[in-house]
């Protein structure tokens, strides 16, 4: 088998590693970490009716990994009737996060501009966050739609960050850091973040000192969620796959090193 | 099942065709994907940058401070003829300067100082009497020997002495470590990608799921 | 990490660097070996040997203003001109029309030094697209028609790294990767033959144009890196008492 | 006075003026650096409709040979053409062709682009996890800690493996890392440090 084939096998097997596992569908969510524990607490703690801001900041190309994390998180906030304030501070994430948010509020019976708002992308991300400290609707005075939010009944009592119980940043690189620096340290802010799996580790020391207050990350994370949330998402269907799919990058490096093993060998006889 | 579902399937499916092999229909999802990128960008730039800050500033409140970076963007312009092309050396000069000022700051600081400080950090925790587990003491140790060992292996001109090379070589250790240890973390996210595919593949296409 | 303590470190960098640059040492400072920058001229020899293409990319992640993009320019500047001299094709794919005007400009005077201009291809160095999997895509494409025998992928990279790195090993190149993106530098040690690790790349047009000047600011970075040890080992051993200096100076 | 010596002396004037404005809170520091960063920003977005242009030559030039490969380059001219044309006339709402065109084609080839990692990383480590040394060795065992401490059957073989896991990542993993960075903001700050003074000319 020349190399070209072995490729060719190696990819297959990947794909087999990924589909089938989504079409058989076993449920696997494994024990729930401490920080999805945390960061469903938070939002769990909060009466009906108390503001949450989610920040869409990702990229279209990282749609598959934070969709699952978005949708169990807005879930949450529908399912305590809380009242959910959606920006964006990616000009890629922007439709995307308007696409989940609507979806959402559509198997809830929402109301548009009562129960809950999309404002849409802001280029400058440093000065739209402190902005927000001082009045969103002046940083905002149009919706993602164009419509005035001044007289949107969700900002009657919502001036800035002092009546947002809590926020979130859905994101996939370094966005967070300027909500901590910005928002957590001139505003006070209560911040969770939710984020692809390869950015994890970059939080973590934010969340040990406490400058934020929860932290998700990747399939694991919304699988987690999920199962606290006790309903059925990209998460859990997602962790199978991922499990199955990680297994075989670990049986091909056992298989690259005894490949190996029989060619030095062959070389040596 | 709607048309735009059955494009973008269609696309799915041409740029997955180069794991087979390089073929005539991935080429032209390449070169469609290279012509939307560009126009996307183009519409993209010209709305959010261009103008809200040359063409509005300058046709429509006359402010004539606009004059000097459009003079500089179509010097340019310049570039598209070669024998012209060296007028555009000065906005350049510009770019690249204010960029290479910019960076000795922030990289020294993010970079160096930020970096260095959080591996004495632990080192104070222990100072200030704080009550700590021992896997916490190894841990600080195997940390600052790492970071002293890997920084002694980047040396350029290090004498050949058996000490000095001893170190280093702990150094590439520490090195394949973290190589590795990436690799193995960031394998999740990139197979989660394709779960999303296929997601989209057999669920919104094949409705299997 | 005080404001006094960046603005004493930035200046003492550049004190010391400045110093070393314009008092460039005359005697040849032993460096030490770095695998990835000698292969460079046996990539370019194999490739013309061959008969195939050589293909240089600077990374989706750096743009013109970027030092990494500068030194990786540093390192086409040597490479086009060992090409040119060898009458070999360069292919030079970008998603930044700036980095592609600057090659261009390097790439065509090697070949005008060489004596070789109408062997010079204007249309091999081409700006493909701004996006990150547009750019990708498009190289990936290119790379699996002209079949090069070296491909050099220098600069920043982010996530496109592996997709390149893996197409150029498909199509069977001899591939000498470096960048300052460290997520990436794994996959580039897995999936290359050499790979340049964080510096090495800022330092590699040292090695290979014996230019005194720019060998000479390596050796300064050396000294700093010695202050730092030395800081560092000192900071944490008072640390140790309680004393928080590590708080003021770094 | 040559168009270059101009232009050093350009990058060495912004070089020390954008070093020095990163210390100095003056308003007048702080409105020049918004000036300048707005001027890049600007003569960026220009280069872009600089390279749009170039692009679309080449391509045209393509076209216009006629060989088999034309049908590509009217590929990538009908795109590009469509994407500005459409967005003069549609404007870029959320059900405008543009819009649509982003959604449909463009976001589904780029995740896709961006999913083929996940074969290319099986490949390249099939091929590149040898272990032909001791340093490779340790490569290997750290990427195996990690990839089973992180998944759902990593648990299950014990559950000290993800805080093994864990501890791989934030100790020696760091480390190492830290002194990557120290080396590269070092080399950054040199190579920066020659742009501005002149000695690094290869822009020019």
């Amino acid at each position: 088998m020349n190399a070209t084939n072995i490729r060719r096998l190696i990819f297959l097997v990947i794909l087999l590693a990924v589909a089938l596992p989504l079409i058989f569908n076993i449920d696997l969510t494994g024990r729930v970490t401490d920080e999805t524990r945390q960061m469903f607490d938070n939002i769990e703690m909060l009466q009906s009716h108390s503001i949450l801001m989610v920040s869409f900041d990702f990229e279209a190309s990282s749609i598959a990994e934070v969709r699952p994390l978005a949708e169990a998180i807005l879930e949450h906030a529908c399912r305590k009737e809380l009242r959910v304030v959606g920006v964006s501070l990616f000009a890629e994430g922007t439709a995307l996060g308007e696409q989940m948010l609507a979806q959402v509020a559509k198997k809830h019976q929402l109301q548009y501009g009562v129960d809950y708002v999309y404002l849409g992308f802001r280029p400058q991300y440093v000065a739209a966050i402190l902005a927000m400290g001082e009045s969103i609707v002046d940083e905002y005075p149009a919706d993602y739609f164009g419509n005035a939010t001044a007289v949107m009944p969700i900002f009657r009592d919502l001036k800035n960050y002092n009546q947002v119980d809590l926020v979130v940043s859905i994101a996939d690189g370094s966005m967070p850091t300027y909500w901590t620096e910005y928002a957590v340290a001139r505003y006070d802010v209560n911040l969770e973040v939710a984020l692809t799996a390869s950015m994890a580790t970059a939080f973590y020391p934010y969340l040990s000192s406490g400058q934020i207050k929860g932290l998700t990350a990747g399939l694991k994370g919304a699988a987690e969620y999920e199962s606290l949330l006790d309903c059925k998402g990209g998460g859990r269907r997602g962790m199978f796959a991922q499990s199955v799919s990680q297994s075989v990058v670990i049986l091909v490096i056992i298989a690259g090193n005894v490949v190996e093993y029989f060619n030095r060998r062959r070389k040596w006889k | 099942m709607e048309m735009s579902t059955l494009v973008a399937v269609v696309c799915t499916l041409a740029i997955f065709s180069f794991l087979y092999r390089d073929n005539p229909f991935y080429r032209m999802a390449e070169h469609i994907l290279i012509g939307l990128s560009v126009g996307f960008t183009l519409v993209m730039l010209y709305n959010s940058v261009l103008v809200p800050k040359l063409l509005r500033p300058l046709f429509l409140e006359v402010d004539l401070w606009g004059i000097i970076p459009l003079l500089l963007g179509l010097t340019m312009l310049a570039r598209m003829k070669r024998s012209l092309a060296k007028f555009s050396k000065p906005a350049l000069a510009l770019m690249i300067g204010s960029g290479a000022g910019l960076s000795i700051p922030a990289m020294f600081e993010a970079r160096i100082l930020r970096q260095l400080a959080a591996s004495v950090e632990p080192f104070a925790m222990v100072g200030r009497g704080e009550e700590l587990s021992f896997i916490f003491i190894c841990s600080m140790i195997i940390s600052l020997i790492g970071v002293i060992s890997a920084m002694v292996y980047f040396f350029y001109t290090r004498p050949d002495t058996k000490l000095i090379g001893s170190i280093s070589r702990t150094g590439v250790y520490f090195l394949m470590i973290f190589f590795g240890a990436t690799f193995g973390y960031t394998v999740t996210s990139r197979l989660t990608l394709l779960i999303g595919r296929m997601e989209f593949l057999l669920g919104d296409f094949l409705s299997i799921l | 990490m005080s404001q006094a303590a960046l603005i004493f470190w930035v200046t003492l960098s550049i004190v010391i660097i400045v110093y070393y640059s314009f008092k460039a040492r005359k005697t040849a400072l032993n460096l030490r070996e770095i695998p990835g920058i000698k292969a460079v001229e046996e990539a370019v020899g194999r490739a013309t040997e061959q008969g195939k293409p050589i293909l240089f990319t600077t990374g989706w992640g750096g743009d013109i203003q970027r030092p990494t993009t500068i030194a990786a320019l540093n390192l086409l500047r040597f490479v086009a001109a060992k090409a040119a001299s060898y009458g070999c094709r360069i292919i030079f794919p970008t998603h930044d029309p700036v980095i592609a005007e600057t090659a261009r400009e390097i790439i065509r005077s090697a070949y005008n030094q060489a004596g070789r201009i109408d062997d010079y291809r204007d249309e091999d160095i081409t700006f493909v697209s701004p996006s990150q999997f547009g750019y990708a895509a498009a190289v990936d494409g290119i790379v699996s028609r002209t079949n090069p025998g070296a491909m050099f992928l220098m600069g920043t990279f982010e996530g496109e790294a592996l997709i390149l790195a893996e197409t150029g090993n498909i199509s069977g190149a001899l591939q000498i990767s470096g960048t300052d993106s460290t997520i990436q530098l794994s996959f580039f040690i897995i999936a290359c033959d050499y790979t340049l690790i964080g510096e090495e790349l800022y330092s590699a047009s040292a090695y290979l144009t014996e230019d005194n000047k720019v060998k000479a600011s390596m050796y300064a970075q050396d000294i700093i890196r010695l202050l730092l040890l030395v800081v560092i080992l000192s900071a944490c051993l008072l640390a140790l008492f309680g004393l928080d200096i590590h708080e003021e100076i770094l | 006075m040559t168009i270059n010596r101009v232009a050093i002396i350009i990058a060495f004037v912004t070089g020390i003026f954008m070093l020095v404005q990163y210390f100095i809170d003056a308003v007048v520091v702080n409105n020049l650096y918004k000036t300048l960063l707005d001027y890049y920003q600007i003569i960026f977005a220009i280069t872009m409709i600089v390279g749009g242009l170039t692009l679309l030559r080449v391509h045209l030039r393509k076209l216009v040979r006629f060989d088999r490969h034309s049908i590509f380059s009217l590929a990538t001219v009908t795109a590009i053409l469509f994407m500005v044309i459409s967005s003069i006339i549609f404007g870029t709402g959320t059900n405008s062709p543009y819009q649509w065109a982003f959604n449909n084609i463009q976001a589904p080839m780029q995740a896709t682009t961006f999913s083929l990692l996940a074969f290319f990383v099986a490949s390249a480590a099939y091929r590149g996890f040898r272990v032909r040394s001791k340093p490779a060795a340790v490569l290997a065992i750290a990427a195996l800690i990690v990839l089973l401490g992180r998944s759902i059957f990593g648990e299950m073989i014990s559950e000290h493996l993800p805080s093994l896991a864990g501890w791989v990542l934030n100790n020696p993993s760091v480390a190492a890392k830290r002194g990557i960075l120290v080396g590269i903001g070092l080399g950054s700050v040199a190579t920066a440090l020659r742009v501005i003074l002149g000695i690094e000319r290869s822009y020019l």
